[in-house]
């Protein structure tokens, strides 16, 4: 039987009839279209399906998606700012941080999560709030540092706003 | 140097912004309007007549809309190796017998993931089990159960190799020494798994099929021999592909009952593999038991080699054939080895088959031989970085028969390479060692097992009006960066930038024929005949601004920076965009456009060109738990000219991450043909905490046979890590192994084996 | 020069190891049948040369061939 | 492995009362209780449990606390999620332990969602709070229909997955008493890989008198090396009322092993598994030594 999904995605809301046996993840790529989450693993072990669920960085393939209910979830679709990439995403591009990009986007949210909590974080920060995200291109190495460019991006721009 | 715009400069994924922001689509993402979905049902025996297939409850299901066995299919075999129509050994869905855990036995195509699913409990299969065989030395006795029943022995391919006369230089050798590996396997683990959707168009009898493939032309005409339809009835189209790595090289039956459910149904059907079948139904590396005998002077020069591998198949054929052919050229590289003897041979056995994996051939071998000849160093009392430099191949260097090294520059690397470990790893702790192997590897095969007419790579080049490109080829960016490099090399000779040009990729409608991505071929091969596109072009635009300059001309013309310009004379020239419309206009407006191919020829048995190096870890071993800490890596390598450096970077970062992975904790569980940890919580690979740092150094030399010189960029290095990690463990604490996948509980036996040997010794 | 001629297809060559190269290169039933009536077992053969030094297998059947396989001018 | 999850009801109580009430509607084999269902999605799509009713209690948030005074010590709500435990600066300030053991508990996706209570519930055998409750004395506590009750850690988990909760009961909180003075606690978990699972793991609480010579106390627990955490007794004796030594604590290390009940498995041999609790308990102790030393 049908039960009510009321949760806001990438600052829209939406009201939904979804299967109790619906994941997260399946409601964002099969009923919204956002194809940028990936599902990678079936348990539990890559997450590549991470998104943000109230600021936090979470695996969709493993919440159901009426445990949302109430709740803002962000995916890789909302993280540039209309046409103006996310200095995270630009210093992905910048460092060479995915080949294949099949991870990227939960690589993305995760990263977007550490950061808002920690603006400069060290590489073993940046490798402990990562390690749950497999990747099979890259030896990580270049994530780290892609993550830690953004870091000093985003620290630049929000003095650059400091001092407007 | 820098006489280059382009090539050699650290140039952004032409792929980036569609894969940062989560616009890129994959096949795993596709659906098309009326869709429905596929899935296989599955054998749960190693080896099985099957004896009856009852759908009717299946059928019975609402949102079933077919349900197919193998008595449905078209009954088409295929393989890789189409040249030897009996190593064509697949099928759709087994018919007759199953012959391993995972098998295929049913399709069914249904309104949802999970209708699908729930109809396959409803199929009932009776199945007369038969006895199995996973050993591939029990596969080769005269009593041993087989796969295969035109097979006898289970044997599915042999290779011998040999030159020079083996048996007088081992008489001649001052120390011999035998060594025996078990060399397992190791699973691709691509994060997007296998998956095709496939449309099947009844009024044109066309079908148009969406995969995660490496090869679409090897898809196409895996499909074609499978379903019995011309080629050119049938469409490949590669989207992004989220990895391969060897995995995606043959056609799965994932694309093929897609294909036979749509040609049912008259409606899209897609296939998609959950991770547990991805893990137990899709190929992986080759595993084999392989003897090496060396033969060495006092001083560490290799006189002969000799060297025995078995490889363990599995039920079908794939590239694994390939793999054996590979296996007994790179366990020579990067030394001159003048008297060598190879035998391989490939056996059936009941489990899922292996296939090409990363550095195929080499990653098993390198294993061997490179811990085989740290210890024989270690005998000899020889450095183990001048044992190599001793026996390193030099330019021109040429194995008879076999294969011939024109650009090689393993010397300088191992140079390089000593000078940088003293300088950054002066001291080590205690139970703390460095490790070296060496590694080198093709770029792109010379064989054509696939026995295609066409030319091993294509391309076409158009130029639009207004100067912009449309760049058509088949190569297969399956992550790996080749779409970058395509339109680098596009950039470089017609001297426009990366942005102009607009790349049309793996649809084997409209581009030209090219062989994919294995064998780390696109960038010489694809580059040679992008190049070749693109030089044509060219011309045509020099020769129209040779005509506007007027009569005696006897400077060069040079197109670069978007000008078209006398090279002594940079100020007499035209703008590009200018010749772009007066080749146009002047003639009669037809299109510009080039065509280039290319296809290897007189290089020997097996590869244009080699790219080589070496790597070095440094690890610390707990002798108490047997634990090894990866600390830090460095690889000095030679890929020619590097075409994007940050690309090759990238390469080498992921192929070492795979390489120490096949060292230190990928391993695939079997009890009894059934793969106990089919999943990345069991499976365990490399994540961000325990890969080390890795340090990158270029030695850059020039490939004659390259687009620009380059050659092989970064597969080699997934063969040294295993090997290194060995030596490390090896310079700590002084265990031997005759196995890859080091786990802690392994390497403390080792330990305590080596201190039981130095007790008795004392 | 005599040379010599696969016993089981239309291979030809002047060396008899040559040929016990191609002999067992061949996984088609014809050889080795052939082997199985000259009291050879193509397993045995595989053993020897698939996980022992020395060449023993070719060796073996060279032997062989070089006593049984037709010769051609 | 399916792809997709089996049908199933779905409720979610907004308080302890209701939920107790809902499970002791439904038949133990057709209910599950989910909370942040980290591993209970998993077993669902193996299809090893396939719950025809659902009780979702994420959204209870009463349960999502930590407290701690002097007197009464630590107190964590069921529904307090890994992530909180970890960068709580009252764990962080009386008992680090927990937050340094939280930092290797899967991923941080993980720890984001997955809640303590669902942990400890759930019974597996190497999962790395219980150990470290064990060590540290702690208690949880239980409603039921007909009231509540508390159970030491140490006999919360009965075997694989099995625990003392009865079908309509629930895990509710996890009390730690404060620690006494001069006590030190370490837990680390032997995995060939960081974040994995445990092959073996170890926590040990020492508390020295107060000349910092004697351990007057001492709580070693076990995790993964048998079918459910335990307290290796033994050992315990071995340093209880002595003065630590390195010969002592390779002793405890010794006689822990032989406490333990590991199996072999697919990766790991039982005697492999012994050696490991050897050197682990030799190693974790004394570093529990040294930071009782400190406190």
């Amino acid at each position: 039987m049908k039960k009510e999904l009321k949760f806001k995605v990438n600052g829209e809301d939406y009201d939904l009839w979804v299967e109790p046996k619906t994941l997260l993840v399946q409601v964002l790529r099969d009923e919204l279209g956002l194809k940028g989450t990936k599902w990678a693993c079936d348990s539990g072990a890559c997450c590549a399906c991470t998104v943000m669920v109230d600021g936090r960085a979470v695996k969709s393939c493993s919440i159901l998606a009426l445990q949302v209910n109430g709740k803002e979830v962000m995916t890789v679709e909302g993280l540039a700012n209309g046409p103006e990439l996310h200095p995270l995403q630009q210093a992905f591009i910048d460092n060479w941080a995915f080949q294949c990009g099949f991870c990227t986007s939960g690589q993305l949210m995760a990263a977007k999560a550490l950061l808002d909590e920690n603006p400069d974080p060290t590489i073993d920060e940046i490798k402990i709030a990562m390690d749950g995200h497999l990747c099979r291109c890259t030896g990580y190495n270049m994530i780290s540092e892609a993550i830690q460019d953004a870091a000093k991006r985003l620290q630049a721009q929000k003095q650059q706003e400091g001092g407007k | 140097m820098s006489e280059y715009s382009v090539i050699g400069k650290p140039i952004k994924n032409v792929d980036g912004v569609a894969k940062v922001t989560g616009e890129a689509v994959y096949a795993f993402d596709m659906t098309l309007p009326n869709m429905l979905y596929g899935k296989l049902l599955r054998s749960p025996h190693p080896h099985a007549k099957i004896i009856s297939i009852d759908t009717t409850e299946a059928q019975k299901l609402p949102g079933v809309k077919a349900i197919i066995t193998g008595k449905d299919t078209p009954g088409g075999k295929w393989g890789l190796w189409r040249r030897y129509p009996e190593l064509c050994d697949q099928t759709a869905l087994a018919t007759e017998k199953v012959r391993y855990i995972g098998e295929p036995v049913a399709a069914v195509a249904a309104t949802s993931i999970d209708i699908a699913e729930r109809a396959l409990d409803l199929i009932q299969v009776e199945y007369e089990p038969l006895p199995a065989v996973f050993d591939p030395l029990e596969a080769i006795k005269d009593d041993a159960p087989l796969v295969h029943e035109d097979f006898e022995n289970n044997i599915n391919a042999t290779r011998h190799i040999e030159w020079g006369n083996v048996d007088e230089a081992f008489k001649a050798a001052d120390y011999i020494r035998e060594d025996r590996f078990t060399l397992s396997s190791q699973h691709h683990a691509p994060m997007e798994v296998h998956n095709a959707l496939a449309s099947y168009d009844k009024g044109t009898g066309r079908l148009t099929v969406w995969a995660s493939t490496q090869s679409p032309y090897f898809l196409q005409l895996g499909l074609a021999d499978a379903l019995k339809m011309r080629e050119g009835d049938i469409r490949v189209i590669k989207p992004h592909v989220g990895g391969g790595f060897g995995g995606k090289n043959s056609t799965m039956p994932e694309s093929v009952n897609a294909a036979l459910l749509s040609k049912k149904t008259g409606r899209p059907v897609k296939i998609v593999y959950n991770r547990e079948e991805e893990f137990i139904a899709t190929e992986h590396r080759t595993a084999m038991n392989l003897a090496i005998k060396i033969g060495l002077k006092k001083d560490g020069t290799i006189l002969a080699k000799e060297v025995k591998i078995i490889t363990d198949g599995g039920a079908y054929t794939g590239l694994g054939a390939t793999t054996l052919y590979l296996a007994g050229t790179f366990i020579t590289f990067p030394y001159k080895t003048p008297n060598y003897r190879y035998d391989g041979f490939r056996t059936y056995t009941n489990t899922m088959w292996s296939s090409s994996m990363r550095g195929f051939g080499a990653v098993s071998t390198v294993y061997a031989a490179e811990t085989q000849l740290d210890r024989a160093a270690h005998d000899l009392g020889i450095d183990p970085l001048e044992i190599r430099r001793r026996n390193a191949m030099t330019p021109g260097y040429e194995a008879p028969g076999q294969y011939k090294v024109e650009s090689c520059g393993i010397l300088e690397c191992i140079d390089k390479m000593k000078e940088r470990v003293k300088e950054k790893w002066p001291k080590l702790e205690k139970d703390e060692g460095i490790g070296f192997a060496t590694f080198a590897y093709m770029s792109g095969g010379i064989f054509n097992w696939i026995d295609t007419p066409y030319a091993f790579s294509g391309a076409m080049v158009k130029v639009n009006i207004d100067g912009t490109v449309d760049l058509f080829t088949q190569a297969s960016d399956i992550g790996q960066g080749s779409n970058t490099v395509a339109a680098m090399i596009c950039a470089e000779v017609l001297g426009i930038d990366v942005e102009d040009i607009r790349l049309h990729l793996g649809d084997t409608a409209i581009t030209l024929t090219d062989l994919g991505a294995w064998g780390s071929r696109e960038t010489l091969m694809n580059g040679n005949a992008i190049k070749a596109a693109a030089e044509e072009v060219k011309k045509k635009l020099i020769s129209v601004a040779r005509m506007k300059l007027g009569e005696n001309i006897v400077y060069d013309l040079v197109v670069k920076n978007k000008r078209i310009y006398l090279e002594l004379r940079p100020e007499r020239g035209f703008s590009y965009y200018d010749i772009v419309r007066d080749a146009i206009k002047e003639n009669d407006g037809e299109p510009l456009i080039g065509i280039g191919h290319y296809t290897p020829h007189n290089k020997g048995m097996i590869s244009p060109a080699y790219g080589m190096g070496i790597q070095a870890v440094r690890a610390k071993v707990d002798r108490e738990t047997g634990h090894i800490e990866l600390r830090d890596v460095i690889v000095v390598h030679d890929c020619g000219q590097t075409i994007n450096p940050l690309g090759a970077r990238g390469q080498v970062e992921g192929s070492t991450q795979m390489g120490l992975g096949f060292g230190l904790c990928e391993e695939i569980l079997m009890d009894n043909g059934l793969i106990i940890n089919p999943s990345f919580v069991d499976y365990k690979l490399i994540r961000f905490r325990d890969m080390p740092p890795i340090e990158l150094i270029d030695v850059p030399t020039y490939d004659p046979e390259g687009p620009f010189g380059a050659k092989e960029a970064a597969e080699a290095t997934a063969s040294p890590g295993a090997a290194a990690l060995a030596n490390a463990v090896y310079h700590a604490v002084g265990a031997e192994f005759d196995t890859n996948v080091l786990r802690p509980e392994k390497v403390l036996k080792a330990i305590r084996e080596k201190e039981k040997k130095d007790r008795a010794g004392k | 020069m005599a040379n010599y001629r696969c016993p089981c297809c239309r291979k030809i060559t002047s060396d008899t190891m040559d040929l016990a190269r191609h002999f067992l290169g061949q996984t088609d039933r014809k050889h080795k049948d052939w082997l199985k009536t000259k009291g050879l077992s193509y397993a045995q053969l595989i053993r020897w040369q698939g996980t022992e030094f020395g060449n023993k297998g070719y060796k073996a059947l060279a032997e062989l061939l070089e006593k049984e396989a037709p010769r051609v001018e | 492995m399916k792809t997709i999850l089996n049908d199933f009801e779905h409720f979610a109580p907004k308080t302890v009362e209701e939920a107790l009430d809902l499970l002791s509607r439904y038949g133990e084999e057709e209910c599950k209780i989910v909370a942040g269902g980290q591993s209970l999605l998993i077993l669902m799509k193996q299809r090893l449990v396939t719950p025809k009713y659902l009780i979702d209690i994420k959204g209870i948030s009463a349960l999502d606390y930590i407290t701690f005074d002097e007197q009464q010590g630590l107190k964590i709500g069921a529904l307090t999620t890994h992530r909180a435990i970890e960068k709580s600066p009252v764990i962080e300030k009386y008992y680090p332990v927990l937050a340094e053991m939280e930092q290797n508990v899967s991923s941080v996706e993980t720890r984001n969602w997955g809640t303590i209570g669902g942990n400890i519930s759930h019974g597996d055998p190497s999962g790395d709070p219980a150990p470290v409750f064990i060590a540290l004395n702690g208690r949880l506590r239980i409603a039921g229909l007909n009231g509540e009750r508390t159970v030491e850690a140490e006999d919360f988990t009965l075997g694989y997955f099995e625990t003392v909760l009865g079908h309509d009961e629930l895990l509710t909180e996890i009390q730690v008493p404060a620690l006494p003075p001069h006590t030190g606690v370490k837990y680390t978990k032997f995995s060939q890989l960081q974040g994995d699972y445990a092959t073996a793991s170890v926590a040990v609480s020492i508390t020295l008198e107060a000349k910092k010579k004697t351990c007057s106390d001492v709580r070693i627990a076990l995790g993964a090396v048998a079918p459910a955490p335990m307290r290796a007794k033994k050992a315990e004796e071995i340093l209880r009322g002595e003065k630590i030594s390195d010969d002592l604590l390779a002793r405890a290390g010794q006689a822990a092993s032989e406490e333990a009940s590991p199996t072999t498995d697919a990766e790991v041999s039982e005697e492999y598994k012994r050696e490991l609790v050897k050197v682990l308990v030799k190693r974790v102790a004394k570093e529990a030594f040294e930071r009782a030393k400190k406190a």
